[in-house]
C-alpha cells in the first residue's frame, strides 16, 4: 500500500466515521434544534473528509480540479440549507428545549401530528 | 431449491423489480388520498425502469460511451505496475499505431498484470438501447405526475378534500339534495 | 457493472424505502422518502454504468418530482393522508390479492430470462439493433455517447415525442391551473434579513445556469444532454424564485418567454426534421444538413436537437413550478 | 423536389407543428381557426397517403434515414391506412364546427391551449396507428392519453365530476400504459428488438419461452385497460359523461378504435396465428370478456338518467362487439371487427355531437331535458334517432352489416353462444335507443323541463347528419365492406405478416 493509498484511506474512514457519528446523533438529539446540529457536522467536517480522501486518490488533475468544485458549493448549499431549516422551524413556533423545561424531552416534534413513519 | 438459488444469483435484481411494482399497484389501488395515490403511481413505474436497465447490464462491461484506444490504455496503465519510460512509449505507440503495437511497446508484464490490463483494452460496453428507452420512461412519468397533481389540486379546491372516500360521500350528498 | 454486491445492497435499499413510503401517514415523509428512493435509484443507474439515466433520475426524480409533490401538498393543505389511515392502517385485501397476482405473474415471466449481464442475451446480439449501436454509432456520427446518439438519431423520432410529452403536461397543467394575474408583490424588506440566502444564490446560480448549459451542450462527449440539462437550468430558477420571491423571478424571467420558450424548443426540434426534409433526406435524417461529411451532418443535428429539448425542459419546468408555487 | 414520399410523416408532423403552434397564438379564434386548418390538411393527407396504399401495397417510411430495426419505421397497409383515415376524418368534421360548444365549455383564455391540446392528441393517435416500433406506440400513447385526461379535466367547468373522472381516467389509463411497457419490455428482452415487423418474425421460433407467453399477456391486459374493456371500463363511462361535448365526440369516436386497432395489429400481426390464438388462449380470455362488456354495458345503459352516460355505457358494449370480431380469428369477425369500428366511430361521433346540441340549448342532457325536443329541434331529434337505429344494427345502417359479420363469423367458428350475445346486446339496444326516442318525439315538454328556444347552431346537426350519411352509405354500400375492408381483413386473418 502506497503513501497516498494510505492517506485516501485514513481519510475516507475518518470521513465515514463522522456520517456515523452524526446520524446517530440525529436519532439520539432530544428536539429539532439539537438534531440539526449533528446533521450540519457531517455536510460540512463529513464530507470535506472524503472529498479530500477522493482528491488525494484520484492525484493532481481535472478530477481533483472538479471535486474541489464540488466541495467549494457544498461549503456554500450546506450551511445555507441548515440556516433555512433552523429559520423555518423557528417560524414555524418552535422553540428549543433545555434541560430547565419540565418534563422529558418531547418525544416527537410538537406540531407534526404523529408525524413518525 | 436449485431455482430460488439460481434465481438469487441471476434474476435478484427482476424480482426487486416485480416487489416494487407490487407495492405501487397495493399502494395505488389501497390508499384512498390521491396524493399517496400518484405516489403510488410513481413507485409502480419506476419499479419498470430497473427491469429495463438490468436488461442491458453486461458482466464486466463499461458506460456505453466510446473510449478511444489511448483512453483505454491510460486507464489500464494508472492499473497495473509498470515502468513510467515504458508506458509513455506506449502511450506513443497507441496514437501511431494501435493497442497491438502499444502492447508491444509495453514489454513483458507480471502474469497477474497483463492479464487484468488486456481485460480493461477488451471491456465491452453496456446495452445503450435500454437506457435511452428509460429516459424517455422517466420523462413520460413525471409528465404524468404533474399532470395528475394538477388534476389533484383542482379537486381539492372543487370538492375541499383530497381523500376519495370523501369525494365520493360529497356527491352522494349532492345527488339526495338534488332530488328532495 | 461495478461489484454485484453494491448493487444488491442498494437494491435492498430501495425495496425497504419503498415500504417506507406507502406506510408513511404523513404525506410530507412521504414525499420526501420518495426523493430519497429516486436518489438511491440514481446510486444504482450509477452502478449499473447508465450514467446519463443516474442524472435523469437525480435531477427530475428527486429534485423536480419531489418539488411537485411538496408543492401540491402546499396547496392543498394536506400533511395526513388516508382517512382509513387515521384510524389505523389497515390491510386493503382485494389490492393486495391484485398485487399479489400481478406479482407472480410477472416473476414468473422472469424464469425463462437470461442471466443478469449475460452477454450472450439477444437483447445484446442483434445485429441490427445493440450491435449496430455500439459498433457503428463511432463510424457513422462520429459522436462517442453512444446513449445520445440513440436518443437524438437513431431513435430521434421517439425523442421528439418524448419533448412533445414534456410540453404537453406544461399545457395540461396551464389549462387547468393557470390565474392571469400576476403573484403578489413581496413585503418590502422581506429580503433584507436572509443576507445568507441572498449571497448564496449570488454564488451559486451563474454556476448552476453554467454547469446546465454545458450539460446540455456535452451530451455528445459524456453523459448529459437536453433532458438533464434542461432540469438543471430550471434549478437555477427555483433557487432564485425560492430566495426572491416568485414575483421577482417573474420579473426577472417573465411566464411569457417561458410560455414561448417551451413550444419554440419542440419547433427547434421539429425544424431540424423538416429542414433534413427539405433538404432531401428524410425526416431527422440529420446526414442531409451537411451533403459533403453526413457525419459531421449528424452532429450538427444532433447538437441543434439537443439545444431544442433543454430549451423545452427548462421552460416547461419552469411553467410548471410557476403554476404550482402561485399562492 | 417533391413532398409525395414524406407523406407518411406528414400525416403526424402536421397536427403535432400545429397543435406546438396553436399553444403559442393566445387569440381564441385564430386558435380554431389554426386547428381547423391543420385537421382538415391532415385529412387530406390522409386519404392522399390511403390512395398510395391501394396503388402500391405496404408504405414504408424510415425515420431519420435509419432502416428499421435500427431506427424507427412508419408502416402504413391497408388497415392502418383505414384507421388514419377514420381519426383525421373524425377531427376534420369534429374541430372546426366546435366553436359553438367550445365557446359555452371552456373559459375563452384557455381556448388556445384547449385546441392544441386536442391537436396534439389527434397526433398522438395518428403517430399510434402509424408507427411501427413498439416502443414509439408506447410515447405515442403517453401523449394522446396525457392531452386526454387534461382535456377531460376541462369539463369541470360544467361539472365538478370530470375532475374525479379525469383522475380515474389517469390512473388506469398509466396503470394500462405501464403494463404494456412491462409486456413490451419481456418481449424485447425475449426477441431483442422493438421493431414490430422484426419482432414478429423473431417471435415465430421463442412459442415456448415463459417470458414471452407472459410479455403477451401483459400486452393484452395492458391494452384492456386502454381500450376499456369490461371490467375495467368504468374510468371510459365517467371521463365520456363528464367531459367537453366536442372532447367527448372526438375521444368516442377515435381513441377506443385506436385501441381496438393496436390490439389487432398486436394480436395478428405481432403475435402471430398461433402465439395468440393456439399457444396463449387469447381469444378465450377477450370472447369472455367481450360477452360480458356487451351485457353488462347495454343493461347499464338502460338504467341511465343522463344521456351522455347512457352513450358513454353504450359505447363499453359497442367495444364489446370490437374485441368479440377481433378475438374469433377469423377473417369473417374481423371484417365485422372493422366494419363496426368505421360505422361505431361515425354513429357515436354523430350521437355525441346531437346530444352536445340538446345540453347547448338546455343545459344537460338527462331524460328531462330531451323531453319532447322533437318539436322545436327537428334535425338535432333526426340524428338522435338515425343514430339510435344505427346502434341497434337496424338494415341499412352499417351497424347491421358488422352485426351480420359477428354473428356469421361466431356461427362458423362454431360458436352459437357467442352469436346469441351479439343478438341478446342489439335486443338490450332496442330497450334503450327506444326509451330515448319515446322521450324525443313523445314526451311531453313543459311538464318537467321548458322547452328549448329553437334548434341548435347548424355546426351541432350538420356535422352529426354528415356523419350518420356515411354510416348509412356503409350500410348501403357493399363496395367498401366488400373490397378494402374484406381485403385488410384477409392479409391479416391469413396470417402474413
Amino acid at each position: 500500500m502506497t503513501g497516498a493509498e494510505l492517506l485516501t484511506a485514513v481519510l475516507l474512514g475518518a470521513g465515514a466515521f463522522v456520517a456515523l457519528t452524526s446520524a446517530l446523533g440525529v436519532l439520539r438529539m432530544p428536539d429539532f434544534f439539537s438534531r440539526i446540529h449533528p446533521a450540519g457536522e457531517n455536510e460540512s467536517l463529513g464530507q470535506t473528509l472524503i472529498i479530500a480522501g477522493l482528491i488525494v486518490a484520484a492525484g493532481p488533475g481535472g478530477t481533483a480540479l472538479k471535486l474541489l468544485l464540488v466541495w467549494g458549493f457544498l461549503m456554500m448549499t450546506a450551511p445555507a440549507a441548515t440556516h433555512a431549516l433552523t429559520r423555518a422551524a423557528w417560524q414555524d413556533g418552535r422553540r428549543p428545549w433545555s434541560r430547565d423545561d419540565d418534563g422529558p424531552a418531547p418525544p416527537t416534534p410538537p406540531r407534526a401530528g404523529g408525524a413518525s413513519t | 431449491m436449485s431455482l430460488l438459488a439460481t434465481g438469487l444469483f441471476n434474476l435478484l435484481n427482476y424480482w426487486v423489480y416485480v416487489s416494487l411494482m407490487m407495492i405501487g399497484l397495493y399502494a395505488v389501488i389501497a390508499k384512498t388520498n390521491l396524493v399517496k395515490k400518484v405516489i403510488g403511481l410513481s413507485l409502480f413505474q419506476t419499479g419498470i425502469f430497473i427491469f429495463y436497465i438490468s436488461m442491458g447490464v453486461v458482466s464486466g462491461a463499461t458506460t456505453p460511451i466510446t473510449w478511444t484506444d489511448a483512453e483505454r490504455l491510460r486507464l489500464g496503465l494508472s492499473r497495473v505496475e509498470v515502468a513510467p519510460e515504458r508506458a509513455a512509449a506506449a502511450l506513443a505507440a497507441v496514437e501511431e499505431d494501435g493497442l497491438d503495437a502499444a502492447r508491444a511497446a509495453l514489454g513483458p508484464l507480471a502474469p497477474a498484470d497483463a492479464a487484468r490490463l488486456d481485460e480493461l483494452l477488451a471491456r465491452p460496453y453496456t446495452n445503450p438501447l435500454p437506457h435511452v428507452l428509460i429516459l424517455t420512461a422517466i420523462v413520460v412519468s413525471v409528465s404524468t405526475m404533474a399532470v395528475a397533481l394538477a388534476i389533484v389540486m383542482e379537486i381539492k379546491a372543487a370538492y375541499g378534500t383530497i381523500e376519495s372516500d370523501e369525494i365520493v360521500t360529497a356527491e352522494l350528498e349532492t345527488a339526495r339534495a338534488a332530488r328532495s | 457493472m461495478t461489484d454485484r454486491w453494491i448493487v444488491e445492497l442498494l437494491l435492498a435499499v430501495v425495496v425497504v424505502t419503498a415500504v417506507g413510503v406507502v406506510r408513511a401517514r404523513n404525506l410530507l415523509v412521504a414525499s420526501v422518502l420518495l426523493g430519497i428512493y429516486s436518489l438511491v435509484m440514481a446510486l444504482i443507474w450509477t452502478a449499473m454504468e447508465a450514467y446519463d439515466v443516474a442524472l435523469t433520475e437525480a435531477a427530475v426524480g428527486a429534485g423536480i418530482s419531489t418539488l411537485l409533490l411538496i408543492g401540491a401538498l402546499i396547496r392543498t393543505g394536506s400533511r395526513i393522508g388516508g382517512s382509513k389511515e387515521r384510524d389505523a392502517p389497515r390491510i386493503d385485501k382485494v389490492a393486495l390479492a391484485v398485487a399479489v397476482l400481478t406479482g407472480a405473474a410477472l416473476a414468473y415471466g422472469t424464469l425463462d430470462m437470461p442471466a443478469i449481464g449475460d452477454p450472450t442475451a439477444p437483447v445484446h446480439v442483434h445485429p441490427k439493433v445493440a450491435r449496430h449501436y455500439i459498433d457503428r454509432s463511432m463510424e457513422e456520427t462520429h459522436v462517442p455517447n453512444m446513449v445520445t446518439v440513440v436518443l437524438a438519431s437513431y431513435r430521434g423520432y421517439d425523442t421528439m415525442f418524448e419533448t412533445c410529452v414534456v410540453f404537453t403536461a406544461a399545457l395540461g397543467v396551464m389549462v387547468l391551473l393557470r390565474r392571469r394575474r400576476p403573484p403578489a408583490e413581496p413585503a418590502p424588506g422581506e429580503m433584507r434579513e436572509q443576507a445568507i440566502f441572498v449571497v448564496m444564490t449570488r454564488m451559486t446560480v451563474p454556476f448552476v445556469l453554467a454547469y446546465g448549459s454545458y450539460v446540455i451542450t456535452h451530451g455528445e462527449l459524456g453523459p448529459g444532454g437536453g433532458f438533464q440539462g434542461g432540469v438543471i437550468l430550471a434549478a437555477g430558477y427555483l433557487i432564485y424564485a425560492l430566495v426572491y420571491g416568485l414575483a421577482a423571478a417573474q420579473r426577472a424571467l417573465p411566464p411569457r418567454l417561458t410560455d414561448v420558450g417551451a413550444g419554440l424548443g419542440v419547433l427547434i426540434y421539429a425544424g431540424v426534421g423538416v429542414a433534413c426534409l427539405l433538404l432531401g433526406g428524410d425526416f431527422l435524417a440529420y446526414d442531409a444538413l451537411n451533403q459533403a461529411d453526413p457525419a459531421k451532418g449528424q452532429q450538427l443535428g444532433m447538437t441543434l436537437v439537443e439545444l431544442g429539448v433543454g430549451l423545452t425542459v427548462a421552460c416547461v419546468m419552469v411553467t410548471i413550478f410557476n403554476e404550482v408555487a402561485q399562492p | 423536389m417533391t413532398l409525395t414520399p414524406q407523406v407518411p410523416a406528414l400525416v403526424v408532423l402536421v397536427p403535432l407543428l400545429a397543435g406546438v403552434v396553436i399553444g403559442l397564438v393566445r387569440h381564441a379564434g385564430l386558435a380554431w381557426l389554426l386547428a381547423s386548418l391543420a385537421s382538415v390538411t391532415t385529412f387530406a393527407l390522409t386519404l392522399a397517403l390511403a390512395a398510395r396504399v391501394q396503388a402500391e401495397g405496404v408504405v414504408i417510411y424510415a425515420m431519420g434515414g435509419w432502416a428499421a430495426p435500427t431506427g424507427i419505421e412508419l408502416r402504413v397497409d391497408a388497415l392502418n391506412a383505414l384507421v388514419l383515415a377514420l381519426v383525421a376524418g373524425m377531427a376534420a368534421v369534429i374541430v372546426p364546427t366546435s366553436r359553438a360548444s367550445v365557446a359555452r365549455e371552456v373559459p375563452a383564455d384557455r381556448h388556445d391551449q384547449f385546441y392544441a391540446l386536442v391537436l396534439l392528441c389527434v397526433a398522438g393517435m395518428l403517430g399510434v396507428t402509424a408507427t411501427g416500433d413498439a416502443f414509439n406506440l408506447y410515447v405515442l400513447i403517453e401523449i394522446s392519453s396525457l392531452t386526454a385526461y387534461a382535456l377531460v379535466a376541462l369539463g369541470r367547468s360544467r361539472d365538478r365530476r370530470a375532475l374525479t373522472a379525469s383522475f380515474q381516467y389517469l390512473i388506469m389509463g398509466s396503470i394500462g400504459a405501464s403494463f404494456l411497457l412491462v409486456g413490451l419490455g419481456y418481449l424485447f428482452l425475449a426477441t431483442g428488438t422493438l421493431n414490430m415487423a422484426d419482432m414478429a418474425v423473431r417471435l415465430a421460433d421463442l412459442h415456448g419461452s415463459t417470458t414471452v407467453r407472459t410479455g403477451v399477456a401483459f400486452v393484452i391486459v395492458g391494452l384492456s385497460l386502454k381500450m376499456a374493456l369490461f371490467p375495467v371500463h368504468q374510468w371510459m363511462a365517467d371521463a365520456y359523461t363528464y367531459a367537453p361535448t366536442s372532447v367527448t365526440a372526438l375521444m368516442a369516436s377515435t381513441a377506443t378504435k385506436v385501441g381496438v386497432y393496436i390490439t389487432i395489429r398486436f394480436v395478428y400481426t405481432i403475435f402471430g396465428h398461433e402465439l395468440s390464438f393456439v399457444i396463449m388462449p387469447t381469444d378465450a380470455f377477450l370472447l369472455a370478456f367481450a360477452c360480458l362488456a356487451i351485457v353488462v354495458g347495454s343493461l347499464q345503459a338502460i338504467r341511465q338518467h343522463d344521456v351522455r352516460r347512457l352513450l358513454a355505457y353504450s359505447s363499453v358494449a359497442q367495444i364489446g362487439y370490437l374485441v368479440l370480431g377481433l378475438a374469433l380469428g377469423s377473417a369473417l369477425g374481423l371484417s365485422g371487427t372493422l366494419v363496426h369500428l368505421l360505422n361505431h366511430a361515425l354513429v357515436k361521433g354523430a350521437l355525441f355531437l346531437a346530444v352536445g346540441a340538446v345540453v347547448y340549448r338546455q343545459g344537460g342532457a338527462t331524460m328531462h331535458e330531451l323531453t319532447g325536443i322533437a318539436r322545436r329541434m327537428p334535425l338535432t331529434a333526426a340524428a338522435i334517432a338515425v343514430g339510435g337505429l344505427g346502434l341497434i344494427g337496424v338494415p341499412l345502417t352499417g351497424g347491421f352489416v358488422s352485426k351480420w359479420y359477428l354473428v356469421a363469423g361466431a356461427l362458423e367458428a362454431g360458436l352459437w353462444p357467442v352469436a346469441v350475445v351479439v343478438l341478446v346486446g342489439s335486443l338490450l339496444a332496442v330497450a334503450y335507443v327506444l326509451r330515448l326516442l319515446q322521450v324525443v318525439y313523445f314526451g311531453e315538454p313543459g311538464t318537467v323541463a321548458p322547452e328549448p328556444a329553437g334548434e341548435a347552431p347548424a355546426s351541432f346537426w350538420a356535422p352529426a347528419l354528415l356523419l350518420l350519411l356515411g354510416s348509412v352509405a356503409l350500410g348501403v354500400s357493399g363496395q367498401l365492406t366488400g373490397g378494402l375492408i374484406a381485403a385488410a381483413a384477409g392479409a391479416l386473418a391469413g396470417g402474413a405478416p
